[in-house]
């Protein structure tokens, strides 16, 4: 199987859902002869024209409510946010608009929309070109929201949230564009939405996680595993929303000691529903107190490289974090 | 205006190539638009129903612009005053009082929604809200996609004059503007946005925006619904052949209170509210029709029987009619049957 | 000491503010001559005139960005939000601006603004008049997040929220404003923010909450006491963000039974940090799995009384809760 | 323009009230900041620093605006292409180094935030942020404070041609309408958007937006930076005068790539680029200053080895300045010391 980077997972995924239905389309910031400021939409207008491939003004919430009326007549736009900072100009129309027109109208209406926002840091992007936002859009019901870590799950979600018949967020790590690259088959695929994916078995503990920072868990994993022979059962929600409630399950069952990781700043974040559905179900079956490391509480992570790599987590982080737990 | 019987001159609604039939049916959808709300403000004020919002006095306009399109292909996304232009896209009186009594069959909701929140994928009509404003940028997407796909259609969308000093109102307009999509903007300019007179909502002419958008903008007496009628119809005209969007600023005045929760009293005067209630263009259209041979005080007075039967038996329908179970109450947060096995 | 309503609480704390100080004022949609469409600005513009009780264009991000602007010049803004569930217009205003403006630039400037919104539903408000936005916000740091039960509360933590340095979200609660009414001394008080409140001692479960649905607690508490001789210790967090984390866990430990209540929904809501803090902290003290009793997980409240009810917490469905819990 | 040494006609600049000195000045400021601007381009290609984003040919314009403001009252909320309008509020080198290479001492951020994100509360320079336009609405608060408090200080925003399709420019614009503020918003029209040219932006002209909202809209020539002065001014005038907000439309164009991190051949060809390059007015101002006898090779001389030393200096005092520490990296999320005792 061909290994190909995440980003091209991304774009391969747009281009082949665009080749299968032509509703489908792209629209955005310099999507179209640039192909976006990273290059996830590279080739598409060449290939698909300028409307399919569109430029849009500088302005989400129109990018947001355009697709969501395009969608609404019946086509599949994917709506890009050149990053997820820039995203929350366009809250109002994903919270009151997107998440709400199935239910609003007692599924007269829907509103098959794809966004794609690229999360998190490390690429010296500052307070504004760093961010997470999941834990403002989690707990939207009506939105579904995946945030894959591999170029396999990437394409394979992408696909799933394009076929999608209702809204999905699609938060792609900008960290793994180039970082991570996987095995991805030429064929059609997709991966199920709402379905976690065990990334290592493991009997000693158990690191629930998503996106970039579970590359740190798997690393970490290794070394402990040599060095100490620990073995960590990782666990990937790929989907953040809806959560699978019975992978989570599965996986603390496992070991009986959960680690939960995410860049996404700890309090609201993800990883707060993921301990209370814990603590909720398997209380008895703990035999650790459950733990998160995530990114700090403060607003954004600073652009100098000490203050980037203070907020950040890296393999070492994680590694201590799961020693901690797998001797306590 | 002329005589009965008089032809001598072409009349305005035949030189705007309105049919008599036409035109009196006009007629009809704004009577039925005025009595149906009447009613709504009747059965709050007996403790039927807990809300009600009315558009009395805009109906014309708004029924005006519904005879403007085309019902097969064009995309409506109307705001909550909008009974007449709904009515006239083909939404009953039946409807409209399942929506206020919030009862299961109602089509636009199920009753969930508030009534004045309009939504029927059969007539085109396309599901609000009501946080303002967010219905311009979905014109303008129903637009482009009725422009990619080449379809004949075109999408209008209306709000208030307060509601277009939010971001979705710039954001929708400049977009539409730039792709040159077929897209009718219209404010319903009723000069209050709740207790807010126009001046504290703005110090600009609401159509003079769309020449910063780089298409026509246009305003129009709301009072006169047949030139409501021509200036939607050129508008759809122009979108049709590919010339983009145009903005249409309608002036006209909001008699009652902002809805059954307001107090209007509070911050205008009964005087200013008469002088406007006295240009209700209602009874103008209707002598219009008269002078021009088309209506005679018979038909009023069938008209009126009918429409007081109609919402009669659709009041009694609706006051009987079930409310949504509540095993039902929480579906259709997600398809029912998700789009990964297609 | 006077009894009064929750909505004259805060109506009085903002004229004492004002009164106190010519910095604070009051901007939204119809808080002047009208007074709000709750009536909770009622007589600010006839006491202190246009510009401090000051009528603005319909277009929440601006109440909020202005607000922003002005707080910045040093002014002490109280942006209305005429129902929370218009203030997503403002998300962007509120999360990437107010709340990071110290933290960006390194404590130079600073953001003293309040943003009131009112939550809740059980008024037949249908699904824009009806929600509880606080997941949305909560988990954004440089927020703090305050959601009063009281009256008493109410004015001592608007107070607090007007002389607070930073920007405080104050969610106040429409089904609140005459149905709830206590005794509110006239002496100048405030609520410290970041201290949760025990409403109730008690010493075989815990609940704790926000807002609303407390007072279903405490009536269920009188209840279960009377019929069951079952004593709920009862805690009112008071401030959402920063969560009181003593305050929780002092509670939790009074009974190691814990439910936690709130009207927003479940998933993502504050209760899934609460419980995650607990199990974080606390887990060999629990008696019994964390319960949470939340609105559904729907995109809002039907308007029909049917479905509003069944949506809604009330009396029964918290002492039902209560009672289960307590019996584990 | 006349040969150096004639008087007989009144100077532009004179004119303008605007001293020999200050004409001066501006032209060393705008030469500054295209030499900082050259300066982090320099730095960034050879790896020292990660990013640089230029004004170049945007600082004559930028500068002409700062001198026409009043650095006491006013309130300045640039955005991140204004070197020159920041320079000429009285930030220096040595501040800007600091921030492009983010350290400690930086007074805009401590090195938190990316370089172009001015902000000093001692130069009355508002702290900004990366998404676009949101800064709008915030100059409209200054404005309504100043106007609260009776201070004679106008709030002055700048932004660009693609941010003002932003939803918050539309309302920030419109709320100082209404409330007659004194305030100055000004678009750097430099007709690209990262990629997106002009055309793909809006249809309209930025400043006929105005006119929706009640103030007037000017357009003015950014390779005329007198010709912006006067213009700046005057609103500045009216504003202070009661008279309300101003749109100003510069007119220019961006030379450079969006930013380090962009390659703009991608979508414009070099000949498109090099046309506007070469009506740079940088050296255009300094003819003007020449033939108006105030300005002299010899001055040049020395000017261009000053700003070479100055820069120098800032720079190799930023490069081996410390970053902020970690230790206190996450501080002032909140007050340190809460209002709640005061
Ligand atoms: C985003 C948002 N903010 C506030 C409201 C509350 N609200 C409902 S109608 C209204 C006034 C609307 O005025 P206008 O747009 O002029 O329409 P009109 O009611 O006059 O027809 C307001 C403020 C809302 N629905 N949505
Ligand atoms: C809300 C938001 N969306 C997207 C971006 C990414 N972005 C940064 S600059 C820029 C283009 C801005 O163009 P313009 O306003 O014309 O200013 P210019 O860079 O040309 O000076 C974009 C899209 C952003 N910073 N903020
Ligand atoms: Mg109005
Ligand atoms: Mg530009």
């Amino acid at each position: 199987m061909p290994v190909i980077e995440y980003i091209d997972a991304i774009r391969l995924a747009m281009k082949e859902e665009m080749e299968r239905d032509n509703d489908v389309f792209v629209l955005g910031e310099d999507v179209g002869l640039k192909g976006g400021v990273f290059g996830t939409t590279k080739g598409l207008q060449l290939q698909f024209g300028e409307q399919r491939a569109l430029d849009a003004p500088l302005a989400e919430s129109a990018i947001a409510g355009v697709a969501i009326g395009a969608a609404m007549a019946g086509m599949k736009p994917i709506a890009e946010m050149q990053y997820s900072d820039f995203m929350f100009p366009a809250t109002n129309q994903i919270i009151s608009e997107a998440a709400k027109i199935r239910y609003r109208s007692n599924n007269d209406w829907d509103c098959p929309i794809v966004i794609r926002a690229p999360i998190g840091g490390g690429v010296f992007g500052g307070l504004y070109h760093s961010q997470c936002p999941e834990s403002v859009f989690f707990g939207t019901p009506g939105l579904k929201i995946v945030a894959p870590a591999t170029a396999y799950d990437a394409k394979g979600l992408l696909k799933a949230a394009i076929r999608d018949p209702d809204p999905v967020i699609f938060f792609e790590n900008k960290k793994c564009y180039r970082l991570i690259s996987d095995e991805v088959p030429d064929e059609d695929y997709i991966v199920p939405i709402g379905k976690a994916n065990v990334m290592r078995e493991g009997s000693d503990i158990t690191v629930i996680g998503y996106s970039m920072p579970l590359h740190f868990a798997m690393q970490a994993a290794e070394d402990l595993s040599q060095e100490h022979g620990i073995e960590a059962h990782i666990l990937d929600l790929r989907t953040i929303q809806p959560l699978d409630r019975e992978g989570i399950l599965e996986a603390v069952s496992k070991t009986g000691k959960v680690l939960i990781i995410h860049e996404d700043n700890k309090t609201g974040g993800i990883g707060a529903e993921v301990a209370a559905i814990i603590a909720e179900e398997l209380l008895y079956d703990l035999d650790a107190p459950i733990r998160r490391l995530c990114g700090p509480d403060v607003p954004a992570m600073p652009i100098n490289p000490p203050g980037e790599k203070h907020f950040l987590l890296n393999k070492e982080k994680v590694k201590a974090a799961m020693l901690e737990l797998a001797r306590y | 205006m002329k005589q009965p019987g008089s032809v001598q001159q072409t009349l305005r609604h035949t030189a705007l190539g309105l049919s008599d039939e036409r035109a009196v049916e006009m007629y009809k959808t704004m009577m039925l638009a005025r009595r149906f709300d009447e009613r709504g403000q009747l059965l709050q004020r007996a403790g039927k129903v807990n809300f009600h919002i009315s558009g009395i006095t805009q109906e014309p306009s708004q029924v005006a612009m519904g005879f403007a399109m085309d019902l097969k292909n064009d995309w409506f996304l109307p705001y909550y005053r909008d009974y007449g232009f709904v009515l006239s896209l083909g939404m009953t009186v039946k409807d409209l009082m399942l929506s206020v009594f919030a009862k299961g069959e109602d089509p636009n909701s199920a009753g969930r929604q508030m009534p004045g929140h309009f939504g029927s994928k059969r007539l085109r009509i396309v599901t609000g809200s009501s946080p303002v404003t967010t219905q311009v940028p979905h014109a303008t997407g129903l637009a482009l996609a009725a422009k990619m796909r080449g379809e004949p259609s075109v999408a209008i969308v209306t709000f208030g004059e307060g509601s277009s000093n939010q971001g979705d109102f710039h954001e929708g307009c400049n977009f539409a503007g730039v792709h040159q999509l077929p897209v009718i903007f219209v404010c319903e300019n009723n000069q209050y946005a709740i207790s807010m007179p126009l001046a504290k909502q703005t110090r600009g002419r609401i159509c003079d925006r769309a020449l910063g958008y780089g298409f026509p903008g246009i305003r129009v007496d709301g009072n006169d619904p047949l030139e409501v009628y021509r200036v939607v119809k050129e508008a759809r005209d122009r979108a049709i052949a590919g010339e983009g969007p145009t903005l249409i600023e309608i002036m006209t005045y909001r008699v009652t209170a902002h809805s059954t929760s307001d107090n209007d009293m509070a911050y205008r005067t009964k005087e200013e509210v008469d002088l406007h209630r006295g240009k209700d263009s209602l009874p103008v259209f209707k002598k219009y029709l008269e002078e021009a041979g088309l209506w005679s005080d018979d038909q009023e007075t069938k008209l009126q029987a009918d429409i007081r039967a109609m919402i009669d038996e659709a009041n009694e329908y609706a006051e009987k009619a079930p409310f949504q179970s509540t095993d039902d109450a929480f579906r259709y947060v997600y398809a029912e049957q998700s789009g990964e096995e297609l």
